[in-house]
């Protein structure tokens, strides 16, 4: 009988404590540095992107998940500081595990992961995003 | 005006209040059960979530009408209903305030003993019908267990009588003019408490349902307004006993004067409501052979006891 | 045979062999990065330092050969501190490349980095930086600051090639490879470059940032650009050809590519391929299509031409199909000679004497050349010089005279003459006269197999067309306007049906009433039988466009009445305007890279003699209707104008060539 | 008489049932509310992990054993790097064998809440289910500052780590260490005097010393079967020969003992953590072997060799020894043991998972055999099993 007391006792303790729900998208919990969200894609100080399209991430994706293609620069207009520039990044958010290898293996830090990780879409194809997508907006 | 037209429109009232009281007891449960577990509980609809269970009841009528293939179709129909039937009837015969009830019969205890057991038919056949294994199980423990504990529940409440000298649950409250029953019958309050916690089908007794054993017991095969039904049976069930031990135990409508009598009730109902709910956040549930032990060997021994003491003590004032 | 032991493993190797050969047959690999199995060794690189037992000195293993009971580690510290220094030296000046270098992946310099090099650098100066990205047309790109200077690319043009396309310029920390004094490469034999270099400085233009290594699906075929047939390694990402590369064959290839094979990858992304079948131009499902063509066949006379892109199995199905067929619409008659023994390509390296008859190989099958230039004693007959580079002892006769240049020809002396000839002209008699085996090289790539196949018909089908004898004329990778010698539109119109298989419009798709789209090469397939009689498979590397020819012709059934009685064969000899193979004008039915598409549709070259006296860049119409450029040649015949093959389409014996007064 | 006519019914539990822990399935006999026989059907959740190892490079198949025993994949990763760097004979540095260890006993910890939570979810008892996740989410918090990542993080690496550990993380540590004992005595309020939670667990589901051992049954339902192995002390890896920790241990076998000895695991953990955290070596976190290890960032934009070996490591990896190795690590369920075969390539040739869950789940026929449906799932909860590792 005590045991049960106890019990009752302790459950009520927890009736004062802080709630630990947070009322999500209202508010927002504090994320880490660390914390391996969405994906963008850096620009460098000049404005120009940082990702000339080596395709290592694409190499280091444990799922296959980024599909890059690259092209030359074209002349006058580059797109980025090398000769070489992706004409076509992709990621299937669907297929990503958010394992972090791309960011890791990125010799340019052009693909970072970052504390964005809201992802929401009725549609399949919304998943599956692109250079415009992940290109941070030029300063 | 017609008696029978007065007494009609009451019924109405008193059906309209059960219902109204059951979805805020609803959310209540779901704000009481969230505190306890560290959360919110609803918050969406409405200012704290008070328009709730009107997005319930939008979302229960929507959902698709699942009828298993091969049931029994009228029963599996029919038992829902019986158990919100009786579950509503009971308050037939339950005052809430002197001279207020929609009907008071002198016997008005008996009847409402009788029509909690009544609620059990719904519940086992329902269960019986939908042509699950689990509903079955399920049906089957909500059976032996509610014969079990009305008895002692049964025993608990004759005591009380005998200490009121009345079966009318408005002669119960006046005689708690004095003292509350609470004290001298505390014994059989708790017994009381137990049954009616087990007659409700609540935790640490909801064997019936018992999720993580019978995935959802006897309403395994229910959806939508018949499901629904049957919550509301249980809400309703346990609001109403809970009334019902206000009166028998707390002294019902009586208290400090500025402070209207129906509101004492209430508060004293919500008191009872709370400890379930208390208890519900708290205690791991009974396993079934334990259940019938304790319902056997220990309830109802002791309420024997209780009534053979009230009624020597009776007695011997007499 | 000789036997030592590396790394403690004995091995047994001919007399002569060189270490690093000797390694690797023991299963030791040694890094090397100048020497290269097909080039001499020239020990420019260090890489590949051993200890020899006894020997106080590392030694070079790429430049020491083998002897008795040597002792050879390949592992042991002072090897390793050796190649840890080696590459330090070759890492200081390399550039940050990786990330957009196309080597990356398949670099040398990077596996054995990893494999045998430092961890990380001592350096900590400024790197010396050179030029970059530099377009050496058609093809090339090379960047000086990635250069290891192995020397591999300039010892392939001097030693394979004879050729001084690219060399090394300057000396000493100066030193750097590139072309001296012109900025194209100039030759038919860039790609190889690509794939000799162990590092990024010589990539592909075509290539150029394409793909990553890793991405690519790898599949060995061949390529039917010429009838030589060379084996090659298909590279696909995402069913896209990316690229062709050197897949090893020594008894046809020995392991190198012409540019035109291996930039000849456009086919399958072409955009103006055509996608539907067009029956009286009206676009229609291939059900109503073949529909209308087993009803064409049904309703008269049928022949067929072609067999140039066909495999053995859909000639063999063709033959079956028209029943009366032919594969010679172009200027060869023969796909080999009767009565005479077969050479092959390998033939060519031990004929001490080689006979030209008339053929130019660099033109008409360039891998073939790169045998044939190392010979010290070539004869070339003929009124075009057959001989680019290299010696050759040229006998310049008129177009019709070759028969008796080769009359006047006596080889009893040679003890493995081999002769080579196109099939042009009337000159069996006078070949077999010269009692040496004969290496045919064909004008269309697979017309061996369609001789063999069977397609060779008594007569001439289009005069029987001409002559109203034929209902129905199925043009299967055949294009008369562009490659019979004489005008033959007024006989293709005379044609009551007129089916043709292609992969393009063409001029004779206007004149078609049936047309049917089919797939391309890496597209379907089979098997081809090349100039010397080998019969390889080809694979379908990525998704056709079209149905195949041999799944078409499955589709029907045999025509009722093939053709009978045709008129003979014309010969085409004579007139001094010679249409003439040339590698970058193309076939009508292969797209290049786009790199290439440039070139070829740029304005073609006529070749003449100095005492026409036209100077060399005036620019010419020929027959008042086509424009091109005069280029001088002293080695022609001086009657004679050598016009590209397929540039200009159906020209006649008689098309004159007029100087046009510049505006 | 009327003879009365009885006969048994087949009570499919699962693979989809709350109380199944993922998906098994559970072919139950039942003579009323009797289990009579019990098979359990295994391989809803079977996803070709350990084919896939084969198709990943070495270090890209961290990924892989994440997903195994998701409640404690940081047990997972470290099996399996050791596995693999034992192949490739490399020792990696002291602080970074201390982080691991910090990361393993957290794990351990973590999971244990899940496992507690849950059980008293299945017996009914609501609200301490929320409190065990609460409690566990300063450690994913842990997690995710260090790794970036909560359920999944692939922290480890051969030869290594992902990154060091964050500047706040001792602090975090400090306060979880200060926080645990007062959950484990909340823990305790809320059942150990509970007399419903004693009478659904003390006698229930008895695994015998003997029975425990036949099965191959490892870690707590070993231990509180009265057999003291564990091996993190029989074959300590990683260092754990450097800490002090007790082994608990109990004799009965049954659900009350194997509840006491994960609540006497919890608190041995805490100190594992706390050893680890006070006694963290400085220096470096990853292998010096640059053939294994990726080369430092900053290197990358100056030093050719530093580029070079990042290229090939990210782009093809590095290459093992052919050989096989067995390495077994004590998780949360017990022995965790990687079988690592390698060709001499650049992807593991194979990889053959020992899953403590797998042998654990085996002895269920035998445990439930004559018990009643509620014991079922008390003793499915007290054996912890996490399909995912079972079916692979």
């Amino acid at each position: 009988m005590g045991g049960l007391v106890k019990g009752l006792a302790t459950t009520l303790k927890y009736l004062r404590r802080p709630r630990a729900t947070v009322d999500y998208p209202a508010k927002e919990r504090p994320y880490p540095e660390r914390f391996r969200g969405l994906h963008i894609l850096d620009r460098d100080a000049e404005g120009l992107e940082r990702c000339v399209g080596c395709e290592l991430c694409a190499a280091a994706c444990p799922v296959h998940c980024i599909t890059v293609e690259a092209a030359e620069n074209p002349v006058g207009a580059p797109y980025s500081a090398g000769e070489r520039y992706a004409w076509r990044y992709e990621i299937d958010l669907l297929r990503c595990i958010f394992c972090g290898y791309c960011e890791e293996a990125c010799p340019e830090d052009a693909i970072q992961l970052t504390p964005r990780h809201d992802l929401l879409s009725n549609k399949r194809e919304d998943f599956l995003v692109g250079k415009d997508w992940l290109t941070v907006p030029r300063q | 005006m017609n008696p029978l037209l007065a007494a009609l429109l009451r019924g109405l009232l008193a059906i309209l209040c059960l219902l109204t009281a059951f979805a805020y007891t609803m959310v209540l449960e779901r704000k009481v059960l969230g505190y306890f577990q560290l959360r919110w509980g609803p918050t969406k609809v409405g200012p704290w979530g008070m328009l709730q269970p009107l997005a319930d009841a939008v979302k229960m009528v929507l959902k698709e009408d699942i009828r298993p293939a091969g049931i029994d179709r009228f029963i599996y129909a029919l038992a829902p209903g019986i158990s919100l039937f009786a579950a509503l009837a009971i308050f037939a015969a339950v005052p809430i305030g002197p001279n207020a009830a929609v009907t008071d019969p002198p016997g008005g205890l008996l009847y409402v003993l009788a029509l909690a057991a009544l609620g059990v038919y719904g519940v086992s056949l329902g269960g019986w019908s939908s042509q699950s294994k689990y509903a079955l199980l399920g049906s089957l423990r909500a059976t032996a267990q509610m014969i079990s504990y009305e008895l002692a529940m049964g025993m608990a409440v004759l005591a009380v009588v005998v200490a009121a000298g009345t079966v009318s649950l408005t002669g119960v409250v006046q005689a708690q003019a004095s003292i509350w029953f609470v004290l001298p019958e505390i014994v059989a309050f708790v017994i009381f408490l137990i049954c009616a916690t087990a007659e409700g089908n609540r935790a640490p007794f909801d064997l019936a349902e018992a999720e993580s054993e019978l995935v959802a017991g006897y309403h395994t095969e229910f959806t939508g307004l018949r499901f629904a039904m049957f919550v509301m049976a249980e809400y309703i069930d346990m609001i109403v006993l809970a009334v019902v031990g206000a009166l028998l135990f707390l002294g019902g409508w009586r208290g400090p004067a500025p402070v209207p009598g129906f509101i004492w009730l209430l508060l004293k109902t919500g008191v009872l409501i709370f400890l379930q709910m208390w208890v519900r956040a708290t205690f791991p549930r009974l396993r079934y052979d334990k259940l019938m032990d304790f319902g056997w060997k220990w309830l109802l021994p002791f309420a024997f006891l209780n009534l053979a003491g009230t009624a020597i003590i009776v007695a011997l004032r007499g | 045979m000789i036997t030592l032991t590396i790394d403690g493993k004995t091995v047994s190797v001919e007399p002569g062999t060189l270490l690093v050969e000797a390694a690797r047959a023991a299963g030791r690999d040694i890094p090397v990065y100048c020497y290269h199995p097909k080039l001499a060794p020239a020990g420019a690189c260090r890489m590949c330092l051993v200890e020899i037992e006894k020997m106080p000195k590392l030694q070079t293993a790429c430049t020491t050969p083998v002897s008795e009971g040597m002792a050879v580690h390949t592992t042991t510290a002072r090897v390793k501190e050796a190649q840890h220094g080696v590459l330090e030296l070759l890492l200081i000046n390399h550039p940050l490349d990786c990330p957009i270098c196309d080597k990356g992946g398949e670099c040398d310099l990077q596996d054995f980095t990893l494999r045998y090099g430092p961890p990380s650098s001592r350096f900590l100066d400024g790197k010396i930086h050179r030029k970059k990205a530099l377009d050496c047309p058609p093809f090339l790109v090379i960047d000086e600051e990635r250069c290891i200077l192995c020397q591999r690319c300039v010892r392939y043009e001097d030693e394979i090639l004879h050729e001084r396309n690219i060399v090394l310029i300057e000396r000493g920390s100066h030193m750097t490879i590139g072309t001296e004094g012109r900025d194209d490469y100039g030759g038919y034999y860039s790609g190889n470059n690509t794939e000799l270099c162990p590092v990024g400085a010589l990539t592909s233009r075509p290539y150029r940032f394409k793909s990553r290594p890793w991405d690519l699906k790898m599949t060995p075929t061949i390529c039917t650009q010429c009838s030589l047939h060379c084996n090659v390694r298909a590279d696909v990402r995402h069913g896209d050809l990316m690229r062709l590369m050197i897949h090893d064959n020594p008894q046809v290839d020995g392991g190198w590519l012409c540019d035109r094979g291996r930039y000849a990858i456009g086919d399958a992304k072409a955009a103006e391929r055509l996608s539907h079948p067009l029956v009286r131009g009206g676009e229609v499902s291939w059900d109503i299509a073949l529909a209308e063509v087993q009803n064409a066949l049904e309703a008269g006379p049928v022949a067929g031409l072609g067999g140039g892109r066909l495999t053995n199995e859909a000639a063999a199905a063709f033959k079956q199909i028209c029943g009366t067929v032919d594969w010679r619409v172009g200027r060869q008659t023969y796909a080999r000679v009767p009565g005479v023994a077969e050479a092959t390509p390998s033939d060519l390296s031990e004929a001490d004497v080689i006979v030209l008859v008339d053929t130019c190989p660099m033109e008409e099958a360039p891998i073939l050349d790169l045998r044939i230039r190392h010979h010290k004693r070539v004869i070339d007959v003929g009124p075009v010089p057959g001989m680019r580079v290299g010696p050759a002892e040229r006998v310049v006769c008129a177009p019709d005279g070759v028969a008796e240049a080769l009359r006047g020809l006596d080889l009893s002396a040679a003890k493995h003459p081999v002769v080579v000839w196109n099939g042009r002209g009337e000159l069996v008699e006078a070949i077999r006269a010269l009692g040496a085996p004969v290496l045919m090289v064909h004008e269309v790539a697979n017309a061996r197999g369609a001789h063999d196949a069977g397609l060779e018909t008594e007569g001439d089908i289009l005069a029987a067309c001409a002559e109203g004898k034929i209902h129905t004329l199925w043009l299967a990778g055949a294009n008369p306007l562009r490659s019979y010698p004489a005008d033959v539109r007024a006989a293709l119109e005379k044609v009551p049906v007129l089916i043709v298989s292609d992969l393009y419009p063409t001029e004779v798709t206007e004149l078609a009433t049936i047309v049917l789209p089919v797939a391309g090469p890496f597209e379907r397939a089979g098997t081809f039988t090349n100039l010397g009689g080998l019969t390889q498979t080809a694979a379908a590397v990525v998704a056709p466009r079209g149905l195949s020819d041999e799944r078409i012709f499955q589709r029907l059934r045999p025509a009722a009445q093939p053709a009978k009685d045709l008129p003979a064969r014309r010969s085409f000899q004579g007139g001094n305007l010679l249409v003439r193979p040339h590698l970058w004008s193309g076939g009508g039915n292969t797209r290049f890279d786009r790199t290439l598409e440039a070139a070829r549709t740029a304005l073609a070259t006529v070749r003449v003699h100095p005492s026409q006296g036209l100077a060399a860049g005036t620019h010419v119409m020929i027959n008042d209707v086509h424009e091109a450029v005069v280029a001088v040649d002293p080695g022609l015949h001086p009657a004679v104008v050598v016009v590209p093959d397929r540039t200009f389409a159906g020209l006649g014996a008689d098309a004159r060539l007029r100087a046009v007064v510049p505006a | 008489m009327a003879e009365t006519s009885t006969e048994t019914m087949v009570l499919n539990m699962g693979p989809q049932h709350p109380s199944t822990h993922g998906v098994l399935r559970l072919i139950v006999e039942v003579d009323g509310e009797t289990i009579v026989r019990c098979q359990p059907d295994i391989g809803f959740l079977h996803t070709g992990i350990e084919k896939q190892f084969e198709t990943h490079t070495w270090q890209q198949a961290v990924t892989d054993s994440d997903r195994m025993d998701y409640l404690s994949p940081l047990t997972n990763n470290l099996g399996y790097v050791l596995a693999v760097e034992r192949l490739l004979e490399i020792q990696v540095p002291p602080r970074c064998e201390a982080i691991r260890v910090l990361f393993c006993e957290l794990s351990r910890v973590s999971s244990h809440l899940v496992w507690l939570g849950t059980s008293a979810l299945e017996l009914g008892a609501q609200s301490i289910f929320f409190y065990c996740f609460q409690a566990r989410e300063a450690i994913l918090d842990m997690f995710e500052a260090t790794a970036g990542v909560r359920m999944n993080p692939s922290y480890m690496r051969v030869g290594g780590l992902m990154y060091d550990i964050p500047p706040q993380l001792p602090g975090m540590v400090a306060r979880f260490l200060e926080e645990l004992p007062r959950w484990l005595a909340d823990f305790r309020a809320l059942l150990d005097g509970n007399p419903i939670f004693r009478e659904r667990v003390v006698g229930v589901g008895v695994l015998g010393r003997e029975q425990a051992l036949a099965y191959g049954v490892t870690g707590p339902s070993l231990r509180a079967a009265g057999v003291a192995w564990d091996v993190r002390k029989a074959y300590p890896y990683s260092g754990y020969e450097r800490y002090e920790f007790g082994v608990p241990t109990r004799t009965d076998g049954d659900v009350w003992a194997r509840y006491e000895v994960r609540m006497a695991e919890m608190e041995e953990s805490g100190k594992i953590i706390r050893q680890a955290m006070a006694g963290m070596p400085d220096g470096a976190w990853k292998t010096d072997d640059r053939k294994v290890a990726l080369p430092p960032r900053e290197e990358l934009h100056r030093s050719m060799e530093a580029l070079i070996h990042h290229f090939k490591l990210v782009a093809q990896g590095f290459n093992v020894p052919a050989g096989a190795v067995y390495q077994p690590v004590e998780g949360p369920r017990g022995e965790i043991g990687f079988y690592v075969v390698s060709d001499g390539g650049a992807h593991p040739y194979r990889v053959r998972v020992r899953p403590p869950s797998f042998y654990n789940t085996a002895v269920l026929t035998r445990l439930l055999e004559g018990r009643l449906l509620a014991d079922a799932v008390a003793i499915i909860a007290s054996l912890d099993m996490v399909m995912g590792e079972v079916d692979r």
